[in-house]
Order: structure tokens, then sequence, then C-alpha cells
């Protein structure tokens, strides 16, 4: 019997109070290629970190082909054959690739030679893998595909025969990504072993023969790819959980509060992150925005929330929102009766070293009622967020706390209470629960369908698909900055949504696999 | 101006260049390894004390210099451990280095010498002495080069040649070196260097302590070879000129040899002409003295050009969040 | 949650870095040969031994209020405004300019239009550099810095052409009597009681007015409010609607416009004319005194007294003793270093010291807490 | 007890604030007494030292230079019982004496001597700061040149326009070198410490340099034709020895040629620059000007000089 090439045992690691990973054990062949999927934090960026020695495991032993293999260090894990591609590549962006490449597997004191070398090399190795990229180009002028290559190149120049991808295809178009996948069959084939880690099924269908799925820092179960099924993993990683009942009436759908028409944005870097999204919120319902992170629910949110600029056209309440300029920022957003629960509480929705009371009225701290002439009316503000802390329940209870001496639950009920009690017409609120406990989730979910039956428009963005499904009214979902489709939650399942969210429509399904990456490859168009 | 008059500034030129362009190199080593050095000016002035307190002292300029390289690089490690191990800002810490140096250079000098705050003047072998260039005397004759060369670039110190030199060997250490595409790139992206399997806190120490010899050269040649002898803050804002060299120069060797040589131009000039007299405009001596400070203001303001400083300068690398 | 408890936070970490920043002046002390302690009590009855010493004391205080609270207002915007010295010499500029544009019939009639040309200058020199970093990403430390140059070369110029008095000395008239402000002794002495002859006067009232000030701006405004959300998180501020743009330009401006007071009490109040080196490196040891003092206008009242009650000491053991005056800038300096570049050193053993004596997390907290 | 604020630049500068230090010295060894020194830290500190040596009970309280005069004439109405010296500025007060010197004297001889040593017919001049009392200095020394040879050329040079031009040896080297490719062959520093800069571009470009204030001649012997001594010790002293004895004066002390107050320095370490011609020369013009035959153009009283042109 062969070795594995690479055996977890009883990996363990935690920063600060999060425990990223828990008592990991897992093995993967060589030859093979090897899915880990999971929700976001799950911990997979955090195993594959300490596997390449990038961080350093609390406890547990790694092996490597049989052997127990210390990591200290990426050179270590150099050594030992593996290389990484981050999800964030580690690329210098003013140097060439070819500089990339060598940086840190020069041959010697001068330059010239390893770079001679390495053109050679690369040139041998593109050939052979399918992988061209022009040596002499630089990174800030490549697209991310290219980068990517890059990345793979940098690693194979290493001479690694284990190579692992952290969400590989979360920047690439379709075209990209099949390119990637034909690039990891030919290193397969050459008898090196990969890691893939993705959100994304339909990948880890397509290209995988082994998967393991990771669920809050912990592995939950490790299967041949050839038997089972999307569905099926998405149940693995979503979690076997008791569905949350959410009591709810049937929505009464009012007027349309929000109408978004074509709505496109380019993040800082350029990359176009909405391709024309169109969506209408109406009075008294819930429009469930589902979708892996990454696929553009946060920019749609940042626009309308006046934290980023977008084209196309927004209305509220049948008038016109400035995308760009001055008034298109958060505070006219509010004046005109829109409320934002950030996705991400600690970096946007609070400041984490102020105290309670002031986060409480972060946002509306040019509230007439909080202010008095050119001073703030403290008092006001403090009597403000006791009455908040006492009808939410935010434990403890004493406003004088900082921000970021509240669990986590109690920090987002905080941000909540601050948006739901200014009876805004419309909420936009991503990620509601995020690392909430469940009784903080039923009395948050409790809030948002309440405030939706008192005639208020709520959009809705969250990777939980549970979450979705037990609020929404309507559910749309989001593929690459695009909506893939939408669907009511009595018409659908989880797995269906799964498979949306991994951009496989209905359609698609009856079809063979080349014919799904045509079409998904047309609906993208010419992107990167 | 006559051809002399021309000859003569360009000798100042060079002179008056020399600190500011070993300063800025030492400068660029720093930065383009993400480390941000206001400290610059504190590092020349402990090196110009030390290079000419030990001269002074041993009677040797070598024994000088070598004290004042030696100074200037127990600083730059102060400012190694602030900003690399200890993750401190690197800002104040090149700006409680300044003030360091110039508290403790005076205190010294007042200790060991009691003539306030300056050393005894060198003289003789204490002091570096110019020295001619090859065929200086017998290219002399020739038109207009030949005056160039055998005044303007013949006949300064040794340290001045060590300067000049210094640039190209910059360029070659920074690009054509594995040592210069380290320090390179973890002033671009740590992150690359150290998933790559190499040391970021090795490499940034390793450009931070190089900045401090190449200031050490810089305060050595201001005191021991420009001047004879050290004087309270005798650097007089060169490690600021320095400074905005670099950022003129954006971060690269050959621009920063112009970039000196415009600005120790400028001194030169402005140490001739009180005043600028261009017929119908006359310039003010302060505003030739400032034009320095102007045209990187103009720089960073991006109307020239814009300066893109190193992208991971100014930040500690944290591995973990 | 706070990794160390607030009283250690602002009381027992600065509290280290002082004392490690005393005691290594005082082994540069003992260097140079001379006895720390011998030192320290010259420097101490030098500063707060006489009414003489605490005047002096108190008029340097005074400048390093109006620098310090300039570098700290910047601070909670997160911006390192080390061109306080600049700034303060354009203040300068304005106040003289004030002081000598008209002839003063009474200082209660000068001061207040004196207060506003300083602060109108240093904010205006600080409004260019302020621009930049919103607009154009020029980094701020780097403009200040420059500025600081621009300034006093703008000064020297201004004292050698249009500004010069008749005489030798690059500097203007003697500002009108009635531009003169009352200094301690002629106000303690109304009242009978007898203080010595320093240059502490009325502008110690405005510095404490600005600490006030100061403190109501930043704790009680909503433009405070805003300042210090913008500081601490810039995503949440434009979260919250916030202008990175509008916030950066005020914070510099008042921020500018505090360290152009600095020569209300300097110029006005003691050289009574205006001379080129008149800030005297104040501006930086506003950073020392911001530092130290935790950017809250109490601290930085009270980091100016100890830094007047230095400047003071500082003199009085030059002239005691052969310790030149510069060992104050070397204390100054190893303040800086220790509570601003080295802070990390004193912090992370502390909290790890705080850390074990506090129980341990819970096992597997977020994660787990889920059905 | 006698008080004496050492002038930014320092005590050791060589020059004109040395000259003040040594004199007290003299003193001290001399009579045994005790007296106060501080030294000026900065320019805006001048106001604050005066009154400390004042409060301390220092009399008289010495200054050193013109810098001082606007601060002294608010400081010493405040301390009737002092008496205050300043040297180099007349301040008008009751409790004040105000020595000045003939410097225009003094540098007439050194300009002599200059264009008697000069094999180019050029001769410089190097100042400090840009102010009237500098500009004496040089049009003396210019008057002196071209009394020996009308057709002598004089270079001039400041240093700057501020204070730090007293300080600054660094420019001052550079203006000599500048003034050497011009073909000066002789340079007068009046420039404080900036004059070391001065006097050792000379040393190193091998022309001959006048010293200032005190004499510099040992500086760099061989290349040092004199020195222009200003007695500013002189005028220490005999403060120092009148306030002992009770009888220090008010009022303006002038110090010129007659009463030994300026002289060019003659010593072992010019001796081979210096002839006997020059001596001869030197000693006739001097006694010219002692007794009014000779009439030296003093700047500052017109503002304008008729032997050069700034
Ligand atoms: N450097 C770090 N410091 C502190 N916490 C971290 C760090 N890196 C990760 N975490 C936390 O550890 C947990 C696991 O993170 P990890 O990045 O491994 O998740 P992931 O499964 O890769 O998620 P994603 O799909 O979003 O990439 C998260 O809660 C995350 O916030
Ligand atoms: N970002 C943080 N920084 C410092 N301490 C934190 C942070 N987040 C949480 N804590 C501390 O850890 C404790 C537990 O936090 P956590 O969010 O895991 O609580 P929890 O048990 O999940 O509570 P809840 O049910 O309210 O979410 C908190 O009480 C707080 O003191
Ligand atoms: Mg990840
Ligand atoms: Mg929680």
């Amino acid at each position: 019997m062969t070795e594995p090439a690479i055996e977890l045992k009883g990996i363990s690691k935690s920063f600060g109070q999060v425990q990223a990973n828990r008592n990991i054990s897992i093995r993967v062949m060589p030859g093979t290629i090897h899915g880990i999927i999971g929700e976001n934090g799950a911990g997979k960026s955090t195993l594959m970190s300490i596997l390449y020695g990038f961080y350093k495991a609390d406890s547990g032993d790694v092996f490597i082909r049989g052997t127990r293999t210390e990591i200290p260090d990426s050179q270590a894990a150099i050594a030992a054959g593996i290389g990484m591609v981050f999800q964030h590549f580690k690329l210098v962006q003013n140097f060439t690739v070819l500089e990339n490449i060598v940086l840190g597997a020069e041959e010697g004191p001068l330059l010239r030679s390893s770079l001679a070398r390495a053109r050679k090399l690369l040139k041998q190795l593109s050939d052979e893998y399918e992988l061209h990229v022009d040596p002499d180009a630089r990174i800030e002028d490549l697209g991310v595909g290219m980068q990517q290559r890059v990345e793979i190149l940098k690693a194979l120049y290493r001479r690694a025969d284990i190579l692992i991808l952290d969400e590989p295809t979360g920047v690439l178009t379709p075209a990209e990504a099949d390119h990637l996948f034909r690039i990891l069959q030919g290193l397969k084939r050459e008898g090196k072993t990969v890691i893939l880690i993705t959100h994304k099924l339909r990948e880890i269908m397509e290209v995988t023969d082994t998967v393991s799925v990771m669920r809050r820092g912990e592995m939950e179960a490790t299967v041949n790819t050839a038997e089972t099924s999307p569905e099926e993993l998405a149940e693995l990683m979503v979690g076997r959980k008791v569905l949350l009942r959410v009591d709810k009436a049937p929505a009464t759908p009012g007027d349309v509060v929000l109408e978004v028409e074509n709505l496109s944005v380019r993040d800082d870097a350029g990359v176009e992150r909405l391709r024309g999204v169109s969506l209408r919120v109406r009075r008294g319902e819930i429009l469930g925005l589902a979708g892996v992170a990454g696929n553009g629910q946060s920019e749609l949110l940042e626009v309308l929330g006046g934290m980023r600029e977008g084209r196309g056209r927004v209305t509220m309440n049948g008038t016109a929102l400035d995308l760009t300029g001055a008034r298109s920022d958060a505070r006219t957003r509010r004046q005109r009766g829109i409320a934002h629960v950030p996705e991400d509480r600690q970096r946007e929705g609070l400041i984490m070293e102020f105290h309670a009371w002031e986060n409480a009225g972060f946002g509306y701290h040019d509230d007439p009622r909080f202010n008095r002439g050119l001073l703030m009316d403290n008092e006001a503000l403090r009597e403000d967020a006791r009455a908040k802390i006492a009808r939410f329940d935010i434990r403890p209870t004493d406003p004088w706390l900082t921000a970021k001496s509240f669990s986590g639950g109690n920090q987002q009920k905080l941000v909540i209470a601050r948006e739901l009690e200014r009876e805004p017409d419309l909420l936009l609120i991503g990620q509601p629960t995020r690392g909430v406990d469940i009784g903080a989730i039923e009395f948050i979910h409790e809030q948002i369908v309440a405030l939706r039956d008192r005639g208020k428009a709520i959009l809705l963005v969250s990777v939980e698909l549970d979450e979705i499904m037990a609020l929404s009214d309507r559910i749309a979902v989001m593929f690459d900055g695009r909506i893939m489709g939408e669907r009511t939650p009595g018409e659908t399942n989880e797995g269906e949504l799964g498979l949306l969210m991994a951009g496989i429509t209905e359609t698609d399904r009856d079809h063979s696999v080349a014919e799904i990456e045509a079409n998904l490859a047309r609906r993208a168009g010419k992107t990167a | 101006m006559s051809f002399v008059d021309i000859v003569q500034i360009l000798d100042s030129t060079i002179r008056l260049a020399t600190p500011l362009l070993l300063a800025c190199l030492a400068g660029l080593f720093s930065e383009r390894a993400g480390v941000f050095d206001i400290g610059l000016e504190g590092k020349m002035l402990v090196a110009a004390f030390f290079s000419a307190a030990v001269a002074a002292v041993t009677g040797q300029v070598w024994v000088g210099l070598l004290a004042g390289v030696g100074a200037a690089m127990v600083f730059a490690l102060i400012h190694g451990l602030a900003s690399i191990t200890f993750r401190g800002d690197q800002l104040i810490s090149g700006v409680a280095i300044n003030f360091l140096a110039a508290g403790m250079t005076v205190l010294i000098a007042q200790d060991w010498f009691a003539q306030g705050s300056r050393t005894p003047a060198l003289s003789g072998d204490a002091r570096f002495s110019s020295i001619d260039l090859p065929f200086a005397e017998a290219l002399s004759g020739v038109p207009y080069l030949g005056p160039i060369y055998a005044e303007a670039l013949s006949g300064h110190t040794i340290l001045v040649y060590i300067a000049l030199l210094a640039v190209p060997a910059t360029w070659y250490i920074l690009f054509r070196t594995r040592f210069g595409l380290r320090l390179r790139a973890v002033g671009e992206n740590p992150g690359a260097v150290d998933t790559a399997g190499v040391s970021v806190t090795r490499l940034r120490y390793a450009a931070v302590m190089i900045c401090g010899l190449l200031t050490g050269l810089a305060g050595a040649y201001l005191a021991t070879g420009l001047a004879a002898g050290f004087t309270k803050d005798m650097t007089a804002g060169r490690g600021f000129i320095a400074l905005a060299a670099l950022i003129f120069a954006k971060w690269r060797p050959w621009h920063a040899l112009g970039a000196c040589l415009l600005f120790g131009f400028l001194q030169a000039v402005s140490n001739r002409y009180s005043t600028l007299d261009f017929g119908i405009v006359q310039i003010p001596n302060a505003f030739v003295l400032a034009l320095p400070y102007i045209l990187t203001v103009v720089i960073l303001a991006g109307f020239v050009g814009k300066a893109i400083p190193p992208r991971a300068g100014g930040q500690p690398y944290v591995k973990e969040r | 949650m706070d990794k160390l408890p607030r009283w250690a936070d602002i009381a027992l970490v600065p509290f280290i870095n002082l004392a490690l920043a005393l005691i290594v002046s005082g082994l540069v002390v003992a260097l140079i040969g001379q006895d720390p302690f011998e030192a320290l009590a010259i420097m101490v009855n030098g500063a707060v031994g006489s009414s003489y010493g605490w005047g002096y004391t108190l008029y340097y205080a005074t400048n390093f209020v109006f620098t310090g609270l300039a570098v700290a207002v910047a601070f909670h915007a997160s911006l390192f405004n080390i061109g306080g010295e600049g700034q303060a010499q354009l203040g300068a500029l304005g106040v003289a300019l004030v002081c000598l544009a008209v002839p003063w019939p009474h200082w209660t009639l000068a001061l207040p239009v004196a207060i506003l040309g300083g602060a109108l200058f240093g904010a205006a020199w600080a409004a260019i550099p302020a621009y930049l970093q919103a607009r154009r990403g020029s980094h701020i430390v780097i403009t200040t810095i420059m500025f600081n140059f621009i300034a006093s070369a703008l000064l020297v110029y201004l004292l050698i052409s249009a500004l010069k008095a008749p005489g030798m000395a690059p500097e203007t008239v003697r500002f009108p009597e009635g531009a003169r402000l009352p200094t301690a002794l002629e106000v303690f002495g109304a009242i009978g009681i007898p203080f010595s002859r320093t240059p502490l006067n009325v502008s110690f009232i405005v510095a404490l007015i600005a600490c006030w000030g100061v403190w109501v701006l930043i704790w009680r405004t909503r433009l405070g409010y805003e300042i210090r959300a913008f500081g601490r998180s810039e995503p949440a501020a434009r979260y919250a609607g916030i202008s990175p743009f509008r916030i950066t330009m005020l914070a510099m401006l008042i921020s500018g416009g505090l360290a152009g007071l600095m020569a209300v009490n300097a110029v006005m109040g003691e050289q009574e004319r205006l001379i080129q080196d008149n800030v005297l490196g104040a501006g930086f040891v506003g950073i020392a005194v911001a530092l130290m003092g935790r950017s809250h206008p109490v601290g930085v009242l009270l980091a100016a007294i100890l830094f007047g009650a230095l400047y003071q000491g500082g003199a009085e053991l030059e002239f005691e003793t052969s310790v030149p005056r510069e060992m104050v800038v070397v204390i100054q300096a190893l303040v800086i270093l220790f509570t601003g570049a080295l802070d990390g050193m004193v912090r992370s053993p502390l909290e790890r010291v705080f850390l074990t004596f506090r129980k341990q997390p819970k096992p597997g907290l977020a994660p787990e807490t889920r059905p | 007890e006698p008080g004496l604020i050492i002038d930014l630049g320092g005590k050791f500068d060589k020059s004109f604030n040395e000259s003040a230090f040594t004199g007290a010295q003299r003193w001290v060894e001399e009579t045994g007494g005790d007296y106060m020194e501080t030294e000026l830290a900065s320019e805006a500190q001048r106001e604050q030292t005066m009154r400390r040596m004042a409060e301390r009970g220092a009399n008289p309280v010495m200054v050193l230079g013109f810098a001082n005069a606007s601060t002294l004439e608010t400081v010493a109405p405040d301390y009737p019982d002092t008496t205050f010296v300043i040297v180099d500025a007349v301040v008008d007060q009751p409790n004040v004496q105000s020595v000045v010197f003939a410097e225009h004297e003094g540098s007439y001889l050194a300009g002599m001597m200059a264009a008697m040593a000069s094999e180019t017919d050029t001769v410089s001049f190097v100042g400090g700061m840009d102010v009237p009392l500098i500009r004496k200095f040089a049009c003396g020394y210019a008057q002196g040149a071209k009394a020996v040879n009308p057709d002598i050329e004089v270079i001039s040079n400041m240093t700057g326009t501020t204070p730090s031009a007293w300080n600054d040896p660094v420019k001052g080297g550079e203006l000599t070198r500048s003034q050497v490719s011009q073909g000066s062959d002789v340079v007068y520093a009046a420039a404080g410490g900036t004059g070391t800069g001065v006097l050792q571009a000379a040393a190193d470009e091998g022309i001959m340099a006048i010293g200032v204030d005190s004499n510099q001649n040992y500086m760099h012997p061989g290349t040092m034709l004199t020195s222009m001594v200003k007695r500013v010790d002189n005028a220490v002293y005999d403060a120092f020895e009148a306030a002992q004895n009770g009888n220090l004066e008010t009022g303006l002390q002038e110090k010129n040629l007659s009463n030994d107050g300026v002289v060019v320095a003659m010593d072992e370490f010019n001796a081979d620059l210096v002839t006997e011609e020059m001596t001869a020369a030197v000693e006739q013009a001097k006694a010219d000007i002692v007794s009014g035959e000779i009439q030296v153009h003093d700047y500052s009283s017109d503002d304008s000089c008729p032997a050069l042109d700034f």
C-alpha cells in the first residue's frame, strides 16, 4: 500500500479566542486531487497555512510521505516539496514574472544566472502544463488569472510535488477556471498531489478524486467524489442543523421601495464586482440574497449603503439616489430612510474602542435628538443606549463598556438595535447572525421579521443558506456579480440553491459538463 | 557667469552633494526594504561627531571614520529594534533618533573636549585630504572638459569618490543580486518573501544596518572631509534634504544621484549669490535654499509624476492578525 | 476584550515608559561624570523650587500645551502632524502682524485678535499638507516636515526684508505697549502676592482654556466624535457617513491653529517682537507631550508641565553644573523613544503578565455555541 | 560678582566669544576673583538668560554682541541696581556701559597688509551675517588695501543674513574657494565661527588668511598673515576690574587704535609672512590714524563705503 502524500493528525490552532482548527486529521493520497470545502471561516485556509509552515499549529503532527515532518517555516515546507497558492496572492506587484518566480529560490548571490535558468525552466514548465505567461511582464499589468499561473509556476519551479490551492477560482472567469482545471489534471497525471480549496461544488464534482468537508474548525467528513453528490456535500457543508423555525406570517408585499437597475461596481483594484444587477424590494417583504462570499453581495450592500460608488440606477421610494459624488455618502442614505447592518460589525459597524453608548448612536450622531447646538447631548445618547440595551437584552448592560468587551453576539445586537430602532423604510442587513449563538439568532430573526411586519422593506445578505431559507420571502442567488435566479422558499430547497450558488442553473444540469462550461463562459462574457 | 564660475560651482556642487548622496542612498536601502527612516539626520550627526572626535583623539581619520560609521550603525540598530522587533511606529522612532543625536553629540562633545559643543580642529592625518584623479594635470588644458575634469571632478576627498561609486554599486546590488531582489521584495510585499521561505526580519535588519553604514559615511564626510571638525547641529537639515531627494528620485539610485546633484547645485549657487537675479525676477536666497523642500512637496502632490513609496513601507510586518 | 486593564493602559504603561526614559537619562548623566541624583535635585529645585522656577516652568509649559494639543488633536484623527514647528512659526507671523498693524490701546483688545491671527496663520500652514494628504495621498509626515523648512525660510525672508526693524538683528520692531500681555508678576502683584519676574503671562490662562476647549471638542462635540471615529477606523467612518476628506482637513486645521496659538505666549507674551528662532523646538516637544499625555488634554497639560519643568530645570542645571542644556533634548528623545517607538517592548510582556493572571478562555467559544 | 553671558557660537569659537572668555579667565587668574558664566542656547532665550544673571545678583552683567541690544533695552530698566555691559552695540540706558570698537581702523591695517602680500592684486573678505557692523570691517579693509594699491580688486562675500551665518564653517569654506577661483590670494574672515572654515579652506588652498577678534595666527601657521584682534578680552577684563574697584562707568566706551582696542597681531606664527616693509607701513598708518592724518571711513556712520560696493 502506498503511503499518503500528506497526513495530518490532530491539528489544532487558535487565534486568541477563536479556535480556527480543532483536532483535524486528514489523509491525501499521492497523485490525486483532493478537495476541501467548507463555509466561510470554517478554518480551511488556516489548516493549509499550517501545512505550509506559515502558521504554527498549537498541537498535532504532520506526516509527509509517511515520515513525520516538522514544518516550522515555509522554507521547511518548500524543502518537503509543498507549494501553496494563497487565497490572496503573495506576489510582488512591481516585479516581473521571472523575478517573482526566482524570489527566495535563487541559485547564487547574483541574479543573472538564476534568471537565465529560470527562464529556461519556465519555458519548459509552461509547455508541459500549458502555463503560458510572459516572463518579462510585470505582475501589476497581469490579470488575476495570469497572476495565479505565476503562483503555480512559483510552486513548480521550487519542485513542489504537493500543490495546495486556496480558493483558486474565486477570482477567475469560468474560462480561466476551466483552464486551471486542465492544468491541475496535467499535474495529477505527472503524479503530483493537489489540494484544492473551494466553495464551488461544481468544481469539486468536476476535478477532485476525494473531498473533505470542514465545518466550524472541525473535519466533518472525507468522501470519494464519485460516491457523493452536490446535494450531499451541500448538506454536509451547511451542517445537519435543525432548521431554524421562524414564526412568520406570509408576506403582504406593498409598493416597491428599492429598485435597482443594471448596477455595476468596480472594486479598488478595478475588478468588476457587480455586473449589471437588477432587483426590487417591496414594502413588507424580505428579499434574501444567497451566495458564496465574494460574489458581489458585499459590494451591493456597500453601494446601497453609501460606502462605495457605482454605476447604474437606484431608486428609493421612486426617487433616484446619487451613486457618485458627495451625496452618495452614507449620511445621505440614512436621511433617505436606509438603515444598514454591515457584514463586518467590527471593522465597519462599530468603533471597537468606543463605549457602547457612543456606538449606539453611530451614524445617527447628527440626529437632533442627540445634539444640543454644537455639543452632543451625551446624556441623551446614554439614555437611548440604555433603552436599546434593555429592549434588545444586550449583556452586559453597562453602556460604559467598550464595544470590544462585548461578545460577538452582543456586539451584533447593539448594531441591530441601532439600525432597527430608526424604523427605516429599507433595511440592508449583511450576515446578521455570523458568529452569533442560537439564542441571539432567534432574537435577531424575530426582530427582522417584526420590522417586515411593520411594513418595511428588507434586503438580507447571508452566506447561511438556512438563514436565507428561514427568513426570506423571495430568494435571489448571486454568483460572480450577477443574479443567477430568483426562487421562493416554498418552491426550492437548499440543494437547488447550493447549485445556483455554484453557478449551475436548472437548465445546466441536464447538459454535459462541457456544455455547462461553454454556457457559463458565454454568460460571463469576455472578462478578466 | 563665466566658465570659470561654472567650473567652480560644479566643484562646489560635488562637495555639497556628497553628504546628501550618501544619506539618500542610505535612506534608499532602508525604505526599499519597507522601513521608513526620518532619522537620517540624526544618524549623520552622530557619525559626524564620533568620526571627528575619534579622529581628533587618535589623529587618524580612518579610525575616526570607523567610529563614525559604528555610531551611526548603533543608532540604526535602535531604529531596527523599535520598528522591526517591537513593531513600533517608524516615524516616531525616527523623530526620537534625531533628538537623541542632537542632544548626545553635544553632551559627549562637552564631556570629552570641554570646548563647547565642538571637537578640536582637525588637521593633517586626522582629516581626509583631497586626491587628484589620474591625468588631471595633463588634461586640464583640454578646452571645457579639461577644467571640468581637473578642477570640478578631481581634487576631492576619497569619500566623494566612494559616494559616487556607491550609486552604481547600489544599483547593482538592488537590481542584479539576490540580496537586492529580496530586499526590494520585502519592501513591497513582505508576505511574498515570508512565504518564499526567507526571513523578513533578517532582511530588514540588513537594510537598516546598511543605512547606518552609509549615513555613517555621510556624517564622517561632513566632519572630516568637508569641514575640519564637529560643530553642533552641523548636519543642518541635510538629512531631511536627503529624504526629499529620495522622494524626488522616487527611490531609484541613479535618480538619487541626479536629485542630490541638483540639491547640491542649489546650495552651491545660493552660497555664491545671495540673490539670483534673472533681470525680470529676483529670487531671494531664502527661496533658493527652500527649493528642495518646495520641489518635494510638488512631487508629492503628484504634479510632476507620482512618487509611489514601497508599498509595505512604514508598516511593521505582522503575520498573524 | 482589552488585553490590558484600562488603568494599566493609561497609567502603568506610560509610567514604566517614563521610568525607563529617566533611568537611561540618569545613566547618561552618570556617563558624563555627574551625579544623576544631584542633577535631579538641581533640576527639581530649579524648576519648582521658587516662584521664579515656577514662572518659567509654566511659561514653557504654556508653549508645550499648545503644541502638544496640536499633535494630540491630529493623533485623534490618526494623523501624525510633525509640522507643529512650522505652524507655530506661521502663527508667530500672524500674531506679529496683528500686534504691529494696529496701535493697540489695551491688551484686552489685542489678545483676542492676536489669538485669531495666530490660529488662522497656523491653520493655513497646516491646510496644504492636509489637502495633499486627503486628496492626493501625499504622506502628511513628509509634507509637514518639508513645510517646517519652508516656514523658516519664509520667516527669514520676511525678517530681513519687509518686516525688518532698523538695526542689525533680523527682527521686527517691538510691539506697541498696548499689546503687552500682563505677566504673572503683575497679576499676582495686583492682589498682593509676590512673584518673580518671569515671562509667565495670561497666555497660560488661554492654554488652560485651550485644554478645556479641546476636551469639549473631542469628547463633547459632533466633530470630535467624528474625528475620533475616523481616527479609529476609516471604513467605519465611511459606513457612518463621515467624510474622510472633511475630517482630515478639519482636524489638521484645528491642529495647525493650536500650534499657531503658541505664538501668543512666546511672541506676544515674551519676545514682544518677531524674531527668527521663536518656536524653540516646541513644535517637536509637542510630539513627546502628546505621546506621554496619551492625547488627552489633561494628560497633555500634565506632560507639558513636566516638560516645562524639564526645560527650566535643564537651564538651571546648565547654570549650576557643566551639564549642557542638551541634556533636556536627550531626555526628550528618550521619552519619545520609550513612550512612542518602543511602547511594544513594555506592552507585550505586560500583556502576557496580565493574561496569565486572567482565567483561560472558555474552550472553543465562537464555533461551538451554535447548534 | 560679575557675570558673563557668552553669545551663540560658544566660548570656543576661536573668535569673538573666545576673546571675551579669555579676558574673563585672565581676570580670574590675576585677581583670584570669581564670576558667573553662562552660554546662550538660542536666540529666544536671550531675555531669560540676562534676567537670570541679574536675578542671581551678578553685577555687572556682561553681554556680547549687537543682537542683545533690543533685549537689553527692555531688561536693563527692570534692574536699576545692576550695571550691564554690552559689547558691539550702544544701549542708551543709565545703567548700561556700551563698548564699541573701531573695527574699521584695525581692518584698514589688515587691508594694507593684505594688499602688500598679494601677488595677484586680488584680495577678499568673508563676512558673517550681513549687518552694518560687518560691512564696517569690510569697508575698512578695502580702504586699507586700496591705500596701498589703488588698482587692487577686493572681493567681498557675506555668509548669510541670519545669526546662523556666524556658525557655518562649511559655507565659509565654500565662499573662500570661490574667491580663490576668482584670483584672491589673501582672505580676511570676519565671520565668528564661520571663520574657522574660511581659514581652513585658505590653508587647504594655499593662500593667506587674516583672522579676526581673537589672535588666530596659531591656527594655521604659515598661511595666517595676521589677525585683526578686537580686544574684547580687555573690555571684559576692564569691566570686571572696574566693577571690583567700584568704579565701573556707564555710557559709551570707544576702543580704537589709540587705546589698543584693536590691533593687528604679530607673533611667531606669522613672522615669516610679515616683511619689515609691512611692519613699517602699518606702524606709520597707525600713527597717522591716531593722529587724525588718515581718516578711515566708518561704514556704520552713514551706511556707505567709498572703497567697496556691497
Ligand atoms: N491571522 C488570524 N488571526 C486571527 N484570527 C484568524 C486569523 N486567520 C483566520 N482567523 C480566524 O480563524 C477562523 C478560520 O479562518 P480561515 O481563514 O481558516 O477560514 P476559511 O475556511 O479559509 O474561510 P474563507 O472561506 O472565508 O476563506 C475565522 O474565524 C477567522 O476569522
Ligand atoms: N474581538 C474581540 N477582542 C477581544 N475580546 C473579545 C473579542 N470578541 C470576543 N471577545 C471576548 O470573548 C468573550 C466571548 O466572546 P464570544 O463572541 O465568543 O461570545 P459568545 O459566547 O459567542 O457570546 P454570544 O452568545 O453573545 O455571541 C466575550 O465576552 C469577550 O469578552
Ligand atoms: Mg480561506
Ligand atoms: Mg458568539
